[in-house]
């Protein structure tokens, strides 16, 4: 049970939640958690949520502020669960389970990526969640970084000024024009991905905007993880819930350990981040 | 053996095994067809994987057995997704069967089980009888299952899809096959989507069952009203948790009173309270679901909250609670 | 009459009644089997008493319709207390069908729910088909009732307690046998404790319901751990509540599918989204029992969501949404 | 919805509720209110209470304390719902459905008592909510007042300060002899009963108690109404969930308004206080 140290209203439908986790394990970006918040059975199963901050020190020094041990969830309030988290105080506990999962792989491992090195992050709301951690990972790298961020509206765009704050190069996009770019955030990859340069896409938010997302990636040829946000009953690859079709024999990443071949991953523990080439966007 | 047990209650479980217990501490083992269980909790098939997922969380030499996800012959691919999706105080789950068949079982999963002091059972189905019968054949052969647990709630494709385990004559003849083709203690796990859930039960004891184990999910459906779709792929799933409970004790409480088998209650247990419960109606042993993915080590709290509550009202062993409601 | 209604999907609900509606206010009437309905949302038997105990709560002229506690023809005491218990997003009851007997209803309670401009449904069973087909009379004689339900989930005092609702032969006795006794529009109540609620449904059907309602309570059970006594009077009872939602669903998705007559879906009804979902899924009407307990207004509330969503999502009227699940 | 003024732990069980009710009703002692504490289906139905105090200056003038009109609820924590309420923060809002049921008979109803007029309060832990407002009712008169308080030990005695402050008479026993006398308040009574002069009992507590307390004052001819507290689940006499049994033809205080005799009675619509020889305690 970790206790709740903070728990903010950022904009109307978005919070941050600071809390305590002691004996803190190395987290990476992308990589998510699984929160029980009532000992009721109503929410019955836990929620997944990524890791938005790590908080003081944290294992293998990736921790920026206060001093407590801890991570920072980055929500919205969506249903039922979330807007119980919405009524959490300082002091309360909540029972996390985690970290889980694979994150994004680091640009060292992007085979393909070899000059000019360059990381597209690709936000849509509450998409943004993985990409603290990736930015505070390569900021002081050689590496460029750029986020295209998109959002319903001037509220739908949560966290960007801890973007800001660390002078992450961010272009912003907003359906309805309130801030940013009128449209949406694939309109702001079309002209990154035409500049010139190796670079890798890194993306989470919507599936329609995932889709829209590896399809323009895999047209200019550029390496686009990812991350993917089925429904979790376990999230530890037991219950086979969250499955997501990928594309047929010889395209993932990561291998095949059985000798049939499954044409369902699991996001919990395959994922959430995968190749955008593993998955089989017609099914989505 | 010189312990004092009451006659307080039919006596379904098989002499308990533990030799010299400790004084003053309840004697928790169960032996049911001639499984020796250390206590009488058992993660439930596909709730639990093949017990590695959970091995980081819990440690599996606390559980009396586990039970795996359900094998068949061939590996199978299961449902399109979305396949659960959260219910009041329950959910609903489409995952279709969906594993690796019975030989990539043997190969890849058996062997890390089988290092843990625990049972292991194994879970299959089949879509004929004919592949009922060869999954059996394939796990008498191997090494280290304590039981097998046969599913029957599937369709049988030979005969019109319909559900083995809703239709008397059908679950007879599909479980005095499998009873021709394995010598492992055979658990045969009903399905409560019936009218009368004795009349199966009946039928699976004269077919040759050692134990029985219910309920199954029950058949449901969720629909997203924002999409006009149905919320799972496969449009019907089965629902299983908090919500079943009721329904789950009633069933085994009428099967306790119409057969001899051993049971092993299953449905919505999250507490140890809960599996009390069900061995006041007549569960020699339990089994947990639904609660692994909310509370990973949920099934040892069972175990712990069994004994306590053993030691509270002074119970000397299973067999003493098994079916001992007053009415 | 000119109104442009999509043929969107299988019509159950015959034509809709309100001939001018207002301009962008959705049409919330609907008919079944002659019951014209100003929307809806019905309270379920046994959960609204007999509407003069929830008065004094709500605006029952907002109701589509009232249905009444249960009747017999004589007076039942009904069970043992404890009558009820809460479970897991549902709740167990016992009450054994407690009535003052269709006389009395007719007497001291049925003129108090004519002033309203609701329409009264009677709920009634019996434990014989002759006292079915005698209560059938009574009402049928008396003024002011619209339509009448039969309760078939009841024992068959002279056929070995068999429950009228979970044999078809039996259903189909009793509906045709009670069709000869009334010229009121007959529902009949369907029970889910069943192994194929459609062959109930079609022996229905073919013993002449106008309209089927459906699911009744599930059968289920409590025990008190510390008691070691089940939490019922009765031991089992009926379960009720969101808990059952998905299995009711279901069960009225299949039977949409499979008989042609109107449908009215009940079980586990929250909010108006939980309406929709049992519209979308083919019930023409919806009842709402347990959450009248909850929350007294939450029927009129399911009203006005129900507007809300058709006023969203542009649908004209009832007809067009009843079994439109895209699938 | 009525807004949580405060909700304060008085003993390791035990708190006190207070909320806000605009327009607050008449309510006579051993009136009840049905409480929904959250808007998840776990606890699902409302939990019944009965009204310990009137804040405020209430309708027909039964306030006391206070400002704000309203009430105040005296309960102790036994399940997942008084669990949830002990969470309950001011500010907080509640359901409150009430006042219900009928409470006790004022004791000019009560035909037999004719001189030196005594009302004896018999409570049991918890059962002694209804006895503030009866003896607020009281105190001022010339009947007079006494309050026999049972607890399973000192820590189950909630609210006795209040009936000091009062200045009632009181006496007090436990089970484990830590406060007053050691045994139970049917000892007491049966001390009380014997005096002189005709008295009224009201009693309530867990149901052993009142069976026993009914018997005693059956004994002794002296006319006792107690309050039972069946489970409930409309409140309203709707569901006929809450059945008691009722004696044999011709017993009870309140007519038989239907010519079919039915040997139950609902405590939310009848009760929850009762006239004790209503009640087939044989029964219970
Ligand atoms: C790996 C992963 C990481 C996530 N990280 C975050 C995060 O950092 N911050 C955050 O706010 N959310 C995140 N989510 C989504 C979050 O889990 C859901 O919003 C949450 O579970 C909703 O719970 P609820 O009870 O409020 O909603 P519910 O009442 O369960 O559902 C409300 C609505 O949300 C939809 N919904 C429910 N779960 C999901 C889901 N997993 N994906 C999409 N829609 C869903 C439902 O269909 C429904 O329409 C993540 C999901 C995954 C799988
Ligand atoms: C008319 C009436 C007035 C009441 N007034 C008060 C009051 O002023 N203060 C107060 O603290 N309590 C009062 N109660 C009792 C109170 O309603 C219960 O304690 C409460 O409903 C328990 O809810 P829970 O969710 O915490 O317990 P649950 O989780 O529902 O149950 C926990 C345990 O309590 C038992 N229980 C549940 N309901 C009752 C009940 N009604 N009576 C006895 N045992 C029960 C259960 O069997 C179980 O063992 C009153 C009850 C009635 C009927
Ligand atoms: C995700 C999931 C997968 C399941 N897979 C199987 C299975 O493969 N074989 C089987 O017999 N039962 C399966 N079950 C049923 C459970 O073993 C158990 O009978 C049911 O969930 C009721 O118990 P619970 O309420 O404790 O979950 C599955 C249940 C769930 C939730
Ligand atoms: C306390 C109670 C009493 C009921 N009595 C009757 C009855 O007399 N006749 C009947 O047909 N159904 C009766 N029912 C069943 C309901 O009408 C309804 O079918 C069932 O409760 C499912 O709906 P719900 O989940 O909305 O409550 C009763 C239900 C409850 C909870
Ligand atoms: S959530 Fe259970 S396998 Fe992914
Ligand atoms: S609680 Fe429903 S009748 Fe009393």
């Amino acid at each position: 049970m970790e206790k709740v140290l903070y728990n903010e209203k950022i904009l109307p439908l978005y919070y941050k939640l600071g809390m305590s986790w002691e004996g803190l394990p190395a987290i990476e970006p992308g990589q998510f958690v699984m929160l029980r918040i009532t000992e009721q059975v109503d929410p019955l199963l836990r929620r997944p949520f990524g890791v938005y901050k790590i908080l003081g020190l944290g294992a293998g020094g990736q921790g920026s502020e206060g001093s407590e041990q801890g991570i920072e969830i980055l929500y919205k309030v969506v249903g039922k669960g979330t807007k119980l988290m919405a009524n959490l105080k300082p002091g309360y506990t909540v029972d996390v389970l985690g970290p889980l999962g694979n994150g994004f792989q680091p640009i060292s491992k992007v085979g393909s990526v070899r000059q000019n090195q360059r990381i597209i992050m690709a936000a849509g709301g509450i998409g943004i969640v993985p990409f603290y951690l990736l930015a505070k990972n390569y900021h002081l790298s050689s590496i460029s970084l750029k986020l295209l961020f998109g959002g319903r509206g001037k509220d739908d765009l949560p966290g960007l000024e801890d973007f800001k704050k660390f002078g992450i190069d961010t272009a912003v996009s907003t359906d309805d024009g309130s801030m940013g770019k009128n449209g949406l955030v694939t309109d702001l990859l079309k002209k990154e991905l035409s500049k010139k340069g190796d670079c890798v896409v890194y993306a989470c938010g919507p599936k329609a905007m995932l889709k829209a997302v590896a399809k323009m990636a895999e047209d200019a040829d550029t390496p686009c993880y990812v991350s993917l946000d089925n429904a979790m009953a376990c999230g530890i690859g037991a219950c086979l819930g969250c499955a997501v079709k990928i594309r047929g024999q010889g395209s993932g990443v990561r291998s095949q350990k059985s000798k049939a071949f499954s044409p369902y991953k699991m996001v919990c523990k395959d994922g959430p981040v995968f190749d955008a080439k593993e998955i089989a966007w017609e099914e989505i | 053996m010189g312990r004092d047990i009451k006659k307080k209650s039919e006596v379904r479980s098989q002499e308990s095994g533990e030799k010299t217990p400790r004084t003053g501490k309840p004697d928790l083992s169960v032996n049911i067809a001639g499984i020796q269980l250390k206590n009488p909790v058992m993660a439930a098939s596909g709730t639990f994987g093949y017990g590695e997922e959970y091995a980081p969380y819990l440690d599996l030499n606390r559980l009396g057995a586990v039970v795996v996800k359900g094998l068949s012959l061939k590996p199978r691919q299961g449902n399109p997704p979305p396949r659960i999706v959260e219910t009041a105080a329950g959910m609903l789950n489409s995952i279709g069967l969906q594993n690796m068949g019975v030989e990539i079982f043997i190969e890849k999963k058996l062997p890390f089980l089988k290092k843990f002091d625990t049972k292991v059972i194994v879970n299959f189905f089949g879509d004929s009888i004919d592949e009922y019968c060869a999954v059996a054949k394939v796990l008498d052969g191997a090494d280290g299952i304590a039981g097998l647990e046969m599913n029957i709630s599937c369709p049988n494709k030979q005969e019109g899809w319909l559900e083995f385990g809703t239709n008397p004559d059908l679950t007879f003849r599909v479980v005095s096959a499998v009873r021709k083709s394995t010598k492992l203690p055979l658990i045969v796990k009903l399905s409560p989507n019936v009218t009368d859930i004795t009349v199966l039960a009946k039928a699976a004891q004269d077919a040759g069952a050692d134990v029985l184990s219910l309920i199954n999910t029950l058949s449901g459906m969720a629909v997203d009203v924002n999409t006009q779709r149905p919320k799972l792929g496969n449009i019907i799933g089965g629902l299983s948790g908090p919500a079943i409970k009721p329904v789950a004790l009633k069933m085994v409480w009428q099967v306790f009173k119409t057969v001899k088998l051993p049971l092993i209650g299953i449905g919505g247990i999250m507490t140890a309270e809960d599996a009390i419960e069900f061995m006041l109606v007549g569960a020699s042993v339990v089994q947990v679901g639904t609660v692994n993915f909310i509370d990973p080590q949920a099934s040892i709290k069972i175990v712990d909250g069994i004994e306590d509550y053993f030691k509270k009202n002074k119970i000397k062993n299973v067999k003493e609670m098994v079916g001992s409601l007053r009415i």
